[in-house]
This record gives structure tokens, C-alpha cells and sequence, in this order.
């Protein structure tokens, strides 16, 4: 009832400013009631707290499971348990992926207050990243829950295509971030090809998209996280961090070789010390040649960015309004006349809409050129990690791509029998579900 | 682990069926989904074309019982579909759900009983570590630089976009300026009190375009027009049009420079016929500080903001006019006042036109019983306030700008009139072509044939070019190049001289001189006095019937292809 | 040979992954299907033939938040504001004004020149010179003075919460209450959904009011007998459509009918049986207007509407006489 | 975490430890710092967006949760909402919605209603009788319910379950009669989408994140407690 009040006060007001009407109410003599516009409430505020504390709880789990317990299936398990949940029960709104932009949007824009539960969702995954690795790709992220899944006949992509391809992942983040921080909407979300999914409603587009994905995913294992996922790129940079990280064998490598193939993400690294390598002064003239270039590639991507400005301030409704009034007038019922009709019924002046307009675009400009930078250093900073070797005498994951999913352990013959030895799980039934 | 797999089989092979059955099953279902939800579009409660064709025949004729009854029934039919449609989808998903994952659960058992020990002996040798660096390198570098020059190739496209859009118009257009005392100030057709005369003395009277000789500048105009420049502040305007396009143009004064350009469609688009002497874009338009306002051949009337951002666009109506139409507009107060006489035997309407500034809205219209004629009306400031003076074949009238009411009127019996009145030593000056020089005392109210008219004349009556005054002089001039110079009180004729050439435009004066515009570019300066004489000749080498426009130090003058801006170096 | 069918495989799973992407990103936003079937702009345009030739003049009062105006018989111009009322001459040009007590909602004046300025539940009468004389009052709380006229002997006020007209004597006293629901003609009495409620005073001291929940027009003898009404409600120009129309009434030379409505905001003659005659100005005269302007009629027969936006008065003179 | 040194640790080459311990230092402090500024600023935000402390002189004081005034926690917390004042019934909001039907409903406020016999927002334009048959109605789903109470008054009712969303009789409404029936977004409906579909495509830009305790932005209840 607040509400009325306040909106009956603000009433008074706008009728002694401007001597508005009143609507006299008829007089009823059949003693008609008048009923009340029913106004159903939003979901209990509880859920937010919920899902944090669910989440935090997950992500604990998940870490015990991959670093202590060595368990596929209890990840497995937990996995299927936040698909529904995160997914299926919280429709995947909000998700750490999405929150990026909140973060963002609320760094660049004081005006924004960022809901608790999204600054939970982007700092937990980052922080348990930074100290176990990337558990929550590996059970509790309800995307990649739903990919992992689907994971049937995985095939090895060639190492170069799968680098080529872990570029655009820095691409969606840099521009999510830019248009976000900008105002100008939240692309990460708008490009999310499950959450469809997980409301059983929308975009046929949308759904298109995300079947064909996850029929991808039967063969190629977790497109999404691994090609396109900008929220991976922080997990992954966190997770080379590590504290702590899964490890293929529990004690020692005896480079048996059976897990070579065990990864479905092609995540582990083979030893190399027994290998020639190439001949040392070669390398290190490549590696100064390409930290020559790195600043000239940032100066390219930041011009290519800044270049764009046009482009992606169409995204800001501001911006759009000013395009709207520059020109003839439109055809009615097109989208221009509409928001014409909209700019004349608000009775604002075009020119403070045009100053704005011009504001926003000299903002994502001076954002294209970081953005771009970023990704230009993003794309020199990936030639140099090819171009560096280090060397290795036995198998281990990769720790910016291990999503920590378990699959490797029961691949190695010394877990086998560390669990005959502590004696928890039965060997018939630790199942193996290594490809 | 044989006997193992042995016993197994079975179960394998059970999973696999059921995996595969769910998977045709949720295939078939997924079909049945999307038809569904093309269902559900088909029937969109927001788009039924059948139902408004119903409707339309029962507002016709109501008692139309099959039509009503068809139209409910489609209403019902239509809206049972769409929400059964959608019922189905939901449940649908749910039933897709379940089938996918009993799929996904038969095929995890059967890769599980599939399952092999890995064999690493079987594994190929993995690629060379070096090798798969280098093309990783490879094609690392290949694909960001793919998106750089993606990036790049849309940031340009979209740079060409708005290359010439207002935006980057008004960011390289010099500040603006409200054309104060002094400044630049010639805001419609023949100055700004419609008498074609300024009292600027630094004009040069002779230049040479080919060498450039005091040319400050010259540039070409895209599309062709008779209409004349005008200037306020640091900026020029003027039209241009040919049969399907309009555009208003906007130069730099100073250094002759295309600030923008805007295209002009009230989206009648309707074809009107001219001839070729008169072009589709000969009213000269007028300038009130804030807005150019323009008027072209098909009844567009716009108005476009100093930087290019239009305000309106409307349509006044189809002109029925034997020549095309040619009046200019004229600004006063809130209003733009166009005199738009139509022919009456090809049914068209004279009017007196008066539109809002601020919206094209129409304020009013005054009927006026003339046929069509391509003068500009006058506006003149009398003791009983303003007044504005239209001059036609039939008759001179002077109406109330505010109201469009007629105050007085004078009947006069020419035919194709064209020039333009004139206010001079209190009389106000009329030319009309094939009839008489009319010099009226605006005092008067109803037809004040008999009581106002001050003098005629016989000769002096121009046919195309307006009339100048300068002092108590009036100059009339006439396409065949006769001009005479006549005593603005008394309307005695001071001189006459043949100049053996032909004009279209009026003869405009600039402190002692006047300039007069051949049709072919020839620019005969005289002394504006009481005796002819001729002070310098030049020419603009090429066509012009269009009337300069002054500024402090320079003339901008208009050919058929370019601008000219000359002044003294 | 694997790792060719495996590089195969892959690059056919990006094609189907960019493809998959591509669908998605170059999707144009989908536009909002405009609401077809109800074109509300269309059904507010005036049929140019209907529209009676007539040239505007438009005076601009002093006082600033105009809400009603009225005529006197020497034609003079009264215009009330929240803060008083302003009496203009027939040309526009400023007379006198004076402060009201309250905020003027209706204004009328009585054939000997008292000012009668409504609102709230009071009738203030000031004489010429902005002198208060008197207050009548209907003395019900709830009640809403949204027009007010003066007859020779009776002042009648028309109030819009209790559905009711109001007549007083001269002296403010006798208040009977005129229009109440009665079951045979007038089942419902006065519909009123929104704050308009109109009266006119006919020449022969009778009544015309608006009943504008009926659409129509209803006429009363000067003790408060229903006579007689006219008007139908509808889109088309002679019809009254809309919630509460016509909003305003006037009566000009010869007991014709001036009428002025809100959302189409137009402005209508009739004759004085209620035949349609034409419109003074449609809706596009308007821009941006919803209510329905306050007119007057002026004993030279030029209407006069009051424009709120600009704060001005338009005097419209009709070509044709009446 | 004896067992993750047992099994999980990795052993480092010490430099290289040094360094990748300062940076993970770094970053947790960073995260950290991220958390304890959005709890922050989320603790001491007054439901009209304004700092609650903002009244104390210096910010400072914010930093102590003591001084802050303990605020509802569903104050901060958002929906989407849209302003029927900006709403130009485009008709985007039936179908721009990730629901099918959409979440926008429209809904009447009976205060403001005129209860007549001839409502723009039930009939469509020109209707030739004033009856409740398929002709006449305006609702492309036949949503409203029109009941008669007593002459001259007929109620209207939304009937939800069939509401599309598509605001053909909010802008009959707005544009003939009292403005009482509005679009607005029913929140038992709405999944309250990180970003909004509708709010994306909305030309009039009438989506906005409001306050979960007042969810509903209604026009001023004229009708209201008269004089």
C-alpha cells in the first residue's frame, strides 16, 4: 500500500501543478464492490541468498570430489544435480558466465546496484579456481553440465585448430564487457545458447543454436566452454594460478601412457623431455620477434576496436533514438516512426538526445581501443605461449584448460590401486567412463 | 572380461535399442514441435488479415449474416489453434526432455559396455610437438588477423555510412552564427526586405573566372535549380531538384566548402510536369536564423535545420500551374506564408498558404480569386500594421499575415504575371506582365481600385525579372533587356536602355551599382542612378538565371552547374 | 588416416559452430509487430470537406494556467486562471483582472456583468471590478463545480461528483438540485466518467447540458424539467465517441450549437435542432492535445476556444454566417 | 589438507612459485576487494538509488555496517518493470518475451475506469452494436470480460490466462477514455532475465529495473478518496 501512497501523493502534486482532472467515480446503487488490479509479488528475495549459498556449497563439494576423493561419479552426479538446479529449477538466470556484465556494467556505471547474488556468482568460481582449479566447470556450471553430458564419441581436434579456435572465447569476453560497461546490453546473455534450454521457451533461433551445439558436443567435447565461454578465460588465467590442482595419477607418473587419450578436452600434456628440442638460439630470436611485435599488435586490435564505434553504439537505446530522429521521417508501424512517436509523447529536446547519443559514442570508442588492445595482446600473448617450451618427464594436466572433470583418474593403473589399498570403492563399480 | 562382455550382451544391446528409440522418438517430437510452434505463428492473435476483410464487410453492409458468421468462427477456430499450439509446446518440451535423456542414458550404457582398456600401442604417434606449434603459430596468426581485418572492413563500411550524415556535417561545419548587425544577411529572395538592394560598397564589379581573379571561391551544386542562394552568417543555402529528387544545400561561406546536404520527400512523391525554364526547385527559400525553409516543384515544403537535421516535411498540395511553380516563400513571425496560385481551368485552387514554423502544420488558407502566376508575395510594415502584398494576373491583394484576411485589393487584367511587388517611397510597386506598372498606397481597406493607386505605367511592365529600388529609383527590367529607370513617387521615366541581352534574373543593388545577370552568364554592372551608365562588365562563363545574393565583401551568384562567391582579393 | 577424418570431423564441427553462432549474431532485432487493428492516429483525422472556412486569430492573455473562459454581452473576453481572472476587449488587448478566491475551474458571466468563477464546491460571484460580492455553495463536501452559467434570475452550477446540476437564486439561496436519476427518460441521470460537465443558458432563461456518458445533449426548462435531447454517440464527424463527449457546449447567434470534444479534440457546429453543420477545427489543429478545450461564442458570432498548451486564445470567424 | 598435499600437490620450481603465489595472492585480494565494495554498496543503498549514508557529511561512515541503516534486503533487489507514462503500445511486448504467452499482461485499475457502456478499450472502433459477439471486440483473444452492473455501468474484467500482452486495448483506452487499463509485467510470471528481451526491443525505452517491494508502476490512481 506504500505505493499508493506514494503515487497518490505524486498524484496531489502533478493535479496542483498542473490542475489535472480528477476521475469522479460513479455511484453505484446495486452496492457494487469495486475490485482491486490483482498485483502478484516476486519470487521471495530468498532465492538469491539461496543460490549463493547453494553455489558455495557446490563449489566446496566439487573441489573434495576432484582433489580428495578422486570421484568421476560424484562429479558426475553433482554435475546433474546444478544442471537442475542452476538450470532447469533457477532457469540459468543468473549464471557466473552472464555475470560478468553485471560486474562490469556496475564498475563503469555508479548508478547500478549489483545484485549480491551476481557478485557471488562472479567472485566464488574465480576464487575456488584460483585455489583448486576449475571445479566449478567441472560439476557445477549448469552449461557445462549439460554439455558434459552429451559427451559420447569425443574426437581429438588437431592441437592448431583447437588453439585457433580458443581465441574467440577473449572475443566475447572483450566485447561483452565493452557494450555492457557501455549500457549498451548484455551480449553475453543475449548469445547464451542454453538458457533457452533451460526455460523450455524461446528464440526458435536461440534453440536452433543450441541444439546444434550440443549435438556438436556428442563429438567435439564442451564447444561451448572451450570456444566461445568468456567466463573461462578469467577461470582459465585463475586456474594456471592454482594453489592446489587435480592431478592425473595420485602419487607419481610411471608414464604408462594410458592416459594419453583419456582427456575428451585434449588437456593433457605429454612428457617432452626425451624429445630433441629445436635448437635454442632459433627459438629465442622467434620469442624476441614476437615480443617485438606484441605492442604493435595491441596498437592494431585497439585501432580495429576504436574502428567499430559506429557499429556497436547501434546497440545503446540512446543512440538508436538519435539515429531515429536524424532523417525524414519513417514509414508508420516500422520501428524508426515508433520511436519517434515515443521521443514525442516523452516531449524531450532532440539536441540534449543527440548530445548523448554523441557522449555514448565517444565512450565506446575510448572503450573499442582497450578492448581491441586486450585482444590484440590477448592474440600476441598466445603466439609466445605456443612459441615457449617447458619441459615435462611426466603427464599432466594443463592447468589453464583442465576443467578438472575426472575423467583421467581411473585411466592410471596407480589409482587403481590406491583404491585397493585404502580399499573405499570396489574396482567393478569405480566406472570408468574414459572414452 | 570375454565371459563378462558375453553376459552383458543383452543388456547392451537393450540399451542401445531403447537409446536409439528415444532418439527417434525425440526427433519425431522436436518435428512435431516446430510445426506446432509454425502453428502457433500462423494463428498470432496479432496478425489476422481475414478477420479484418470480415470486418470490413460487416461495417459496410451489417446485416451481412455470412460474414459475421465466418468471422467468428475463423475468430474461434483461430484462437483455439494458437492456444492449443502453445499447450502442445509446453508439454511437448517437458516430453523432449525426458526422451533426450532416456537417449543420452542408453547411449552412456552402451559406451560404458563398450568400453575397451586403453591400448596406448594402438595410439598413432602424437604429432610432433614443434611441428604442431608451428602451425598452431600459423593459424593462430591466421585467425586474428581474419577478425582484424573483419573488424576493420565493418568499422570502414560503416565510417562510409556516415560519411556524409549530419553528425560529421555539423562536427566539421564552422561554429554558427545568428547573423548579428553586420554579419551576412540576406535570408530570402531578393534581400532582406524583398527589394533587392543592400547597401554593401566593398563589392568588386569586375572579376574572371578562368583566371580567378577576385573568385573567392566556386563550387559545383549537385542537383539543378533556378532558385537563388541566400546567406545567413557564415553560411549559404540554396536548393536543388530534379524531376524525383529534392535537396537542400548548405555551404561555407568562407571557403565555399559543401557543409551538408538534405534530401527533401514528403512521401506524396508525386510527378509534377515544368518546363524547363523554371526546373523543379525555383522557389527561392528563406531563412528565418534557425531553419532554411524550402519549396519545390511538387508542393514539398520543408524545413531543415541549420545543421541539417530536418524539422518537417509536408506537402501543400499537387501545383497546377501552367510554367511550374515558382513563388518563394516568405517568413513571418511563427509562420512560413507561400502564395500558391493554382490554374482554375485544369482545376486547380489559389490559395494563400500559411504553415507553422515549428510543425508544417497548416494555420490557415485564404482562398484567392486568381488563376496561376509564379510572383513572390511582399512583406511591408504599414501604420496599420503588417501587411502582405500578392500580386497576380487579375489582382494585387494585401492580406493580414496573421490572419490571412484580405485587406485590400486592387483588379488589374494581365495574364503570365511574374514579378514580384515592391515597397519604394511608401508605394507599394506591381508590375504586372501584360498589363501595367501598379504603384498602390497600401493605406486603404476593400477594393481600392479607384482610390489607391498612386500611378501606372504603360511601359517599364517586365515580364520575368522583378523590379529594384534604390532610393526614390526604381528599376524595372524585362527579359528582352529593355530597362527603364522610373521615379518611384511619380512614376516618371527617367531613362530607358536597350542592353541587348536576355534576363531571367532581377536586377539587384548594392550601394551605387547594379547588377544585372544575362541568361548566359554575362554580368552588366550600371550605376543605380538617374542616368544610365555603365560602370564594368564580367561574366560567370556559364548559364544563369538566378539572382545574387549579397554579403559583406563578396556576391554569391548562382550558374546553372556551380556557385560562385566573388569578392575582392 | 584417423588423424584426417579427425581434422575433417573437426573442421566440419566449427563450420556447424560459426554457422550456429553466425545465426545467432546477424539475427536483426526483432521489431514489434505494430498493433494492427487500432490505428488511432487514423480515426482522429478530420474529413477536409467537413471543415467550415474560417480565419484564426489568436490573442495571448497575461495569466498564465488558463482554465476556462467566457463571453460577456459587450463581447468582452474573461479568462480564468488558477490565480484569478483577466477581461480582455474584444480585440484581445487587456482590460483588467483581478485574483480569484480560489482556483477558477469554469467561468461564465451573468447578463448584468457579474463574474461567476467555479471550483471545488463554491460559485464565486465578483462584480466587474473584481470585488467579491458572494459565495453560494452547494454544501455538499464531495461535490465538483465543473461549469457554471448565469440566467437572468438563477445562477445554475453543474457538478460533476454528485451528477447533478445546481441552481441557486440570485442571492445564492434555494439551491434545487436539477438532473437526478429518474426511471422513465433519463434511467441513469447524468453518466459523468471523467471531470466534464457542461451547461449552456439558452436565450429564453431555459437550459441545455451535457450528458456526456449519453453522448448526447439535454434541455431543461428553467425550473429543472427535462425537455428534451438530442446526440448520438459514434466515430463519425456528427457523432459524439469517446468516454464523456461532448466535453464543452456553447450556444451561438440563433440558438445553434457549438460543441468541443477531448481525445478527437475538435470543435463542432450545429444547427439548432442538432443537425450536424460542420467543424470549426479537427484534431490535427491540436498537436499533442487530449482535452477538450473551453469555448465560448461572442455576440458577433466568432467562436472562441481556449488553447491551455499555448496559453492563448483562438478566435475563429467563421466565413459562412449562421 | 594433508590429503591434497598427499595427492593433489604440484610440485613448483620455487621462482616460478614465488611469483605465481604473488600474483594468486593478488587476485584473491582483488576478488575480495570486488565482494566487500558490492556488499558494500549494496548495504548502504537506499531504495531511491541514493546512498542511505549520503545524509552523513563524509562517505567514510559508510564503511562501518554498524552506521548504516539495516535496509530490506528484497529493497535492493530488482525486476523489470515498465512505465505505462512512456508505454506507447507497440505491441512488442507480446511478442519479444522469452514467454510464450508473454509476462506483460495488462491490467486494470478499476479506480481510474469510467465503467461505460461504450468502452474503446473492449469494442473496436465504429462497433455497430455494443455486444460482447467476435465483431465488436477488440481483444484478439477476447481477454476482457464486460459485465453489467446497473445501468449505465458495465465492469471490465482481464482475463490473464488469455492476455497476450499486445496492448491494443490500453492504447483504445488511452486514447478515448480514462487511461485505466495499462500493460505492466506480471512478476509471477516474469523470469526477471538478467537482461530483459522486451526492455531490449522496447522503442519507447519504458523498461526499467525497480525496487521487488513496489513492482508495479500503475498511472496515478486518480480515482482515489475523493475531496
Amino acid at each position: 500500500m506504500k505505493i499508493y501512497a506514494a503515487l497518490f501523493a505524486l498524484l496531489l502534486a502533478v493535479l496542483s501543478a498542473r490542475g489535472e482532472n480528477r476521475f469522479p467515480m460513479p455511484q453505484f446503487e446495486s452496492g457494487y464492490a469495486m475490485p482491486a488490479a490483482a498485483e502478484p509479488g516476486a519470487h521471495p528475495g530468498l532465492f538469491e541468498a539461496l543460490d549463493a549459498a547453494v553455489l558455495l556449497g557446490a563449489l566446496s563439494l566439487a573441489a573434495w570430489l576432484v582433489l580428495r576423493r578422486r570421484s568421476r561419479r560424484g562429479v558426475l552426479l553433482l554435475s546433474v544435480f546444478s544442471l537442475l538446479y542452476f538450470g532447469f529449477w533457477r532457469r540459468g538466470c543468473i549464471c557466473p558466465v552472464g555475470s560478468i556484465q553485471n560486474v562490469a556494467l556496475w564498475l563503469f556505471d555508479g548508478g547500478y546496484v549489483i545484485p549480491l547474488s551476481a557478485a557471488a556468482f562472479f567472485i566464488l568460481p574465480l576464487a575456488f579456481a584460483l585455489l583448486f582449479g576449475r571445479v566449478f566447470c567441472a560439476a557445477v556450471c549448469p552449461l557445462g553440465a549439460v554439455q558434459d553430458l552429451v559427451v559420447l564419441f569425443p574426437v581429438r581436434i588437431p592441437r592448431h585448430l583447437a588453439r585457433a579456435l580458443g581465441f574467440f572465447p577473449y572475443l566475447f569476453l572483450a566485447l561483452g564487457v565493452l557494450l555492457a560497461s557501455a549500457g549498451a546490453g548484455f551480449m553475453i546473455c543475449r548469445y547464451d545458447p542454453f538458457v533457452a534450454f533451460f526455460r523450455l521457451s524461446g528464440d526458435l533461433a536461440a534453440l536452433a543454436a543450441g541444439a546444434a551445439l550440443l549435438l556438436l558436443g556428442v563429438f567435439v567435447a564442451r564447444p561451448y566452454c572451450r570456444f566461445m565461454c568468456p567466463y573461462g578465460v578469467l577461470l582459465n588465467w585463475m586456474s594456471r594460478l592454482s594453489k592446489w590442482h587435480a592431478s592425473i595419477y595420485p602419487d607419481e607418473c610411471v608414464q604408462c601412457r594410458l592416459c594419453e587419450r583419456a582427456c575428451p578436452f585434449d588437456a593433457i600434456l605429454v612428457p617432452n623431455s626425451s624429445l630433441v628440442p629445436e635448437p635454442r638460439e632459433k627459438g629465442a630470436r622467434r620469442l624476441t620477434a614476437l615480443l617485438a611485435l606484441l605492442p604493435f599488435l595491441a596498437l592494431a586490435g585497439g585501432w580495429a576496436g576504436a574502428s567499430l564505434d559506429a557499429k556497436l553504439s547501434a546497440n545503446h537505446p540512446v543512440v538508436r533514438q538519435a539515429d531515429a530522429l536524424k532523417g525524414a521521417p519513417a514509414a508508420s508501424g516500422s520501428f524508426k516512426s515508433k520511436m519517434l512517436e515515443s521521443f514525442a509523447l516523452g516531449g524531450g529536446k532532440a539536441e540534449d538526445v543527440r548530445a548523448r547519443a554523441a557522449a555514448v559514442r565517444e565512450k565506446i570508442r575510448l572503450g573499442g581501443w582497450i578492448a581491441g588492445g586486450f585482444l590484440g595482446a590477448a592474440l600476441g600473448l598466445g603466439l609466445i605461449g605456443v612459441s615457449i617450451r617447458r619441459s615435462r618427464d611426466s603427464y599432466e594436466p594443463d592447468r589453464g584448460e583442465c576443467l578438472s572433470c575426472a575423467r583421467c583418474f581411473m585411466s592410471c593403473p596407480r589409482e587403481h590401486l590406491r583404491l585397493r589399498g585404502g580399499g573405499k570403492i570396489e574396482p567393478e563399480n569405480g566406472g570408468a567412463h574414459g572414452g | 572380461m570375454e565371459a563378462e562382455k558375453k553376459e552383458r550382451r543383452p543388456l547392451h544391446l537393450a540399451a542401445g535399442a531403447a537409446a536409439l528409440a528415444a532418439c527417434a522418438f525425440s526427433v519425431l517430437l522436436s518435428i512435431l514441435m516446430v510445426s506446432s510452434l509454425f502453428d502457433a505463428r500462423a494463428s498470432s492473435p496479432l496478425a489476422r488479415p481475414e478477420l479484418d476483410q470480415w470486418r470490413a464487410a460487416l461495417q459496410a453492409d451489417p446485416a451481412n449474416a455470412a460474414a459475421r458468421d465466418a468471422l467468428r468462427s475463423f475468430d474461434l477456430a483461430a484462437r483455439k489453434m494458437y492456444f492449443g499450439s502453445l499447450a502442445s509446446l509446453r508439454t511437448g518440451a517437458w516430453l523432449l526432455l525426458g526422451a533426450a535423456a532416456a537417449a543420452l542414458l542408453g547411449f552412456k550404457a552402451v559406451a560404458f559396455y563398450r568400453r575397451r582398456l586403453p591400448d596406448p600401442r594402438s595410439y598413432p604417434q602424437d604429432e610432433d610437438p614443434l611441428e604442431s606449434a608451428g602451425l598452431a603459430r600459423f593459424t593462430l596468426a591466421a585467425t586474428g588477423l581474419a577478425l582484424l581485418a573483419g573488424a576493420v572492413a565493418l568499422g570502414l563500411k560503416a565510417r562510409a555510412g556516415a560519411a556524409d550524415s549530419a553528425r560529421r556535417a555539423v562536427r566539421e561545419a564552422p561554429p554558427l552564427a545568428s547573423a548579428p548587425a553586420g554579419e551576412a544577411l540576406w535570408p530570402g529572395f531578393r534581400g532582406p526586405a524583398g527589394s533587392g538592394a543592400c547597401a554593401f560598397t566593398n563589392l568588386p564589379v569586375t572579376w574572371d573566372v578562368k583566371k580567378g581573379m577576385n573568385i573567392r571561391w566556386k563550387s559545383a551544386v549537385p542537383l539543378p535549380g533556378r532558385s537563388s542562394p541566400v546567406i545567413w552568417g557564415n553560411r549559404v543555402f540554396l536548393t536543388g531538384a530534379t524531376k524525383d529528387k529534392r535537396e537542400v544545400y548548405c555551404y561555407d561561406l568562407a571557403a565555399g566548402t559543401l557543409l551538408w546536404r538534405a534530401s527533401v520527400d514528403s512521401g506524396a512523391c508525386r510527378a509534377v510536369e515544368v518546363m524547363d525554364d523554371t526546373g523543379f526547385a525555383a522557389p527561392t527559400p528563406v531563412l528565418d536564423g534557425t531553419n532554411v525553409y524550402a519549396v519545390f516543384a511538387n508542393g514539398d515544403v520543408a524545413a531543415v535545420d541549420f545543421c541539417s537535421e530536418p524539422r518537417w516535411t509536408v506537402n501543400i498540395g499537387l501545383p497546377v500551374n501552367s510554367y511550374g511553380f515558382a513563388s518563394s516563400p516568405v517568413a513571418y513571425r511563427d509562420k512560413i506564408i507561400i502564395q500558391f496560385d493554382n490554374n482554375p481551368d485544369k482545376g486547380g485552387v489559389s490559395e494563400l498558404v500559411a504553415l507553422a514554423k515549428a510543425s508544417g502544420r497548416s494555420l490557415w488558407k485564404t482562398r484567392r480569386p486568381v488563376a496561376d502566376s509564379w510572383p513572390t508575395p511582399l512583406l511591408i510594415e504599414t501604420l496599420a500594421g503588417p501587411q502582405l502584398v500578392a500580386a497576380a494576373n487579375e489582382s494585387i491583394i494585401a492580406y493580414n499575415p496573421d490572419s490571412g484576411a484580405e485587406i485590400w485589393s486592387v483588379a488589374c487584367r494581365g495574364s503570365d504575371s511574374s514579378p514580384s511587388p515592391l515597397f519604394a517611397e511608401g508605394l507599394v510597386i506591381a508590375p504586372v506582365t501584360h498589363d501595367k506598372v501598379y504603384a498602390i498606397r497600401p493605406g486603404g481597406r476593400g477594393d481600392v481600385s479607384q482610390s489607391a493607386v498612386a500611378w501606372t505605367s504603360e511601359d517599364g511592365v517586365s515580364d520575368v525579372p522583378s523590379p529594384a529600388a534604390a532610393g526614390e529609383l526604381v528599376f524595372l527590367l524585362q527579359s528582352d533587356g529593355t530597362l527603364a529607370c522610373f521615379g518611384a513617387a511619380d512614376g516618371k521615366k527617367a531613362w530607358e536602355a536597350g542592353l541587348e541581352k536576355y534576363f531571367y534574373a532581377s536586377p539587384v543593388i548594392a550601394g551605387e551599382n547594379m547588377y544585372l545577370v544575362s541568361r548566359e552568364g554575362e554580368v552588366l554592372v550600371l550605376k543605380a542612378g538617374p542616368r544610365h551608365e555603365e560602370v564594368a562588365r564580367a561574366s560567370l562563363g556559364e548559364p544563369s538565371d538566378c539572382t545574387p545574393a549579397f554579403a559583406p565583401g563578396c556576391i554569391v551568384m548562382r550558374g546553372a552547374s556551380n556557385l560562385f562567391c566573388i569578392a575582392v582579393k | 588416416m584417423k588423424t584426417f577424418l579427425n581434422t575433417a570431423l573437426a573442421a566440419g564441427a566449427v563450420a556447424v559452430l560459426i554457422a550456429a553462432m553466425y545465426f545467432l549474431f546477424s539475427r536483426p532485432c526483432r521489431e514489434p509487430a505494430c498493433s494492427a487493428g487500432y490505428d488511432a492516429a487514423a480515426l482522429k483525422r478530420t474529413d477536409p470537406a467537413l471543415v467550415l472556412e474560417s480565419s484564426l486569430k489568436i490573442i495571448r492573455p497575461r495569466m498564465t494556467n488558463l482554465a476556462a473562459i467566457a463571453v460577456d454581452r459587450g463581447g468582452n473576453i474573461y479568462a480564468g486562471s488558477d490565480a484569478g481572472v483577466e477581461i480582455l476587449d474584444s480585440n484581445g488587448t487587456h482590460v483588467a483582472s483581478f485574483t480569484a478566491v480560489g482556483p477558477v475551474r469554469c467561468l461564465a458571466v451573468t447578463p448584468d456583468n457579474l463574474v461567476l468563477a467555479g471550483g471545488g464546491d463554491s460559485v464565486a460571484v465578483y462584480a466587474g471590478d473584481g470585488a467579491l460580492e458572494k459565495t453560494f455553495c452547494t454544501g455538499a463536501p464531495e461535490s465538483m463545480i465543473t461549469s457554471v452559467v448565469g440566467a437572468s434570475n438563477f445562477v445554475f452550477a453543474a457538478d460533476c461528483a454528485r451528477r447533478v446540476i445546481w441552481r441557486f437564486d440570485r442571492a445564492g439561496g434555494a439551491p434545487l438540485v436539477i438532473g437526478e436519476r429518474d426511471g422513465d427518460q433519463r434511467k441513469a441521470g447524468f453518466v459523468v466518467p471523467s471531470v466534464s460537465f457542461d451547461l449552456a443558458a439558452a436565450a429564453d432563461g431555459s437550459l441545455w447540458a451535457v450528458n456526456p456518458g449519453e453522448h448526447r445533449l439535454e434541455h431543461f426548462s428553467g425550473d429543472g424539467r427535462f425537455i428534451s435531447s438530442w446526440g448520438k454517440a459514434g466515430l463519425a464527424a456528427p457523432e459524439f465517441c469517446g468516454c464523456c463527449n461532448p466535453a464543452h457546449i456553447a450556444l451561438g447567434p440563433g440558438g445553434s450549437f457549438v460543441t468541443s470534444e477531448k481525445h478527437i479534440v475538435r470543435i463542432k457546429v450545429y444547427d439548432k435542432s442538432g443537425v450536424f453543420k460542420g467543424v470549426v477545427c479537427g484534431a490535427e489543429d491540436w498537436p499533442g492535445e487530449a482535452a477538450a478545450p473551453d469555448i465560448a461564442v461572442d455576440p458577433a458570432g466568432r467562436v472562441l476556444a481556449l488553447d491551455r498548451r499555448a496559453n492563448a486564445i483562438r478566435i475563429y470567424t467563421l466565413a459562412t454566417p449562421w | 589438507m594433508a590429503g591434497i598435499e598427499k595427492y593433489g600437490a604440484v610440485k613448483l620450481v620455487t621462482r616460478r612459485g614465488f611469483v605465481v603465489g604473488a600474483l594468486r595472492a593478488l587476485c584473491l585480494t582483488l576478488l575480495g576487494w570486488l565482494g566487500g565494495a558490492a556488499f558494500l554498496r549494496w548495504k548502504c543503498l537506499g531504495v531511491d538509488g541514493t546512498w542511505a549514508c549520503g545524509a552523513c557529511p563524509d562517505r567514510a561512515a559508510c564503511r562501518f555496517a554498524a552506521a548504516l541503516p539495516s535496509k530490506p534486503a528484497s529493497g535492493r533487489r530488482m525486476v523489470w518493470q515498465l512505465d505505462p507514462k512512456k508505454c506507447i503500445q507497440c505491441g512488442g511486448c507480446a511478442v519479444n518475451c522469452v514467454r510464450q504467452p508473454s509476462a506483460v499482461k495488462c491490467v486494470h485499475s478499476f479506480e481510474m475506469c469510467g465503467y461505460c457502456r461504450l468502452c474503446f478499450g473492449f469494442f473496436q472502433p465504429g462497433a455497430k452494436t455494443l455486444t460482447s459477439a467476435a465483431e465488436n471486440q477488440l481483444c484478439p483473444t477476447g481477454a476482457i470480460r464486460r459485465k453489467f452492473i446497473e445501468e449505465p455501468y458495465y465492469e471490465y474484467t482481464i482475463d490473464e490466462s488469455l492476455c497476450i500482452g499486445c496492448g491494443r486495448c490500453v492504447k483504445g483506452c488511452a486514447a478515448f477514455g480514462n487511461g485505466s487499463l495499462m500493460l505492466q509485467v506480471r512478476h509471477d510470471l516474469c523470469l526477471n532475465c538478467n537482461e530483459c528481451a522486451i526492455a531490449r526491443r522496447c522503442p519507447a525505452s519504458a523498461f526499467s529495473l525497480v525496487p521487488a517491494d513496489r513492482p508495479y508502476l500503475f498511472k496515478p490512481q486518480a480515482g482515489k478518496g475523493q475531496p
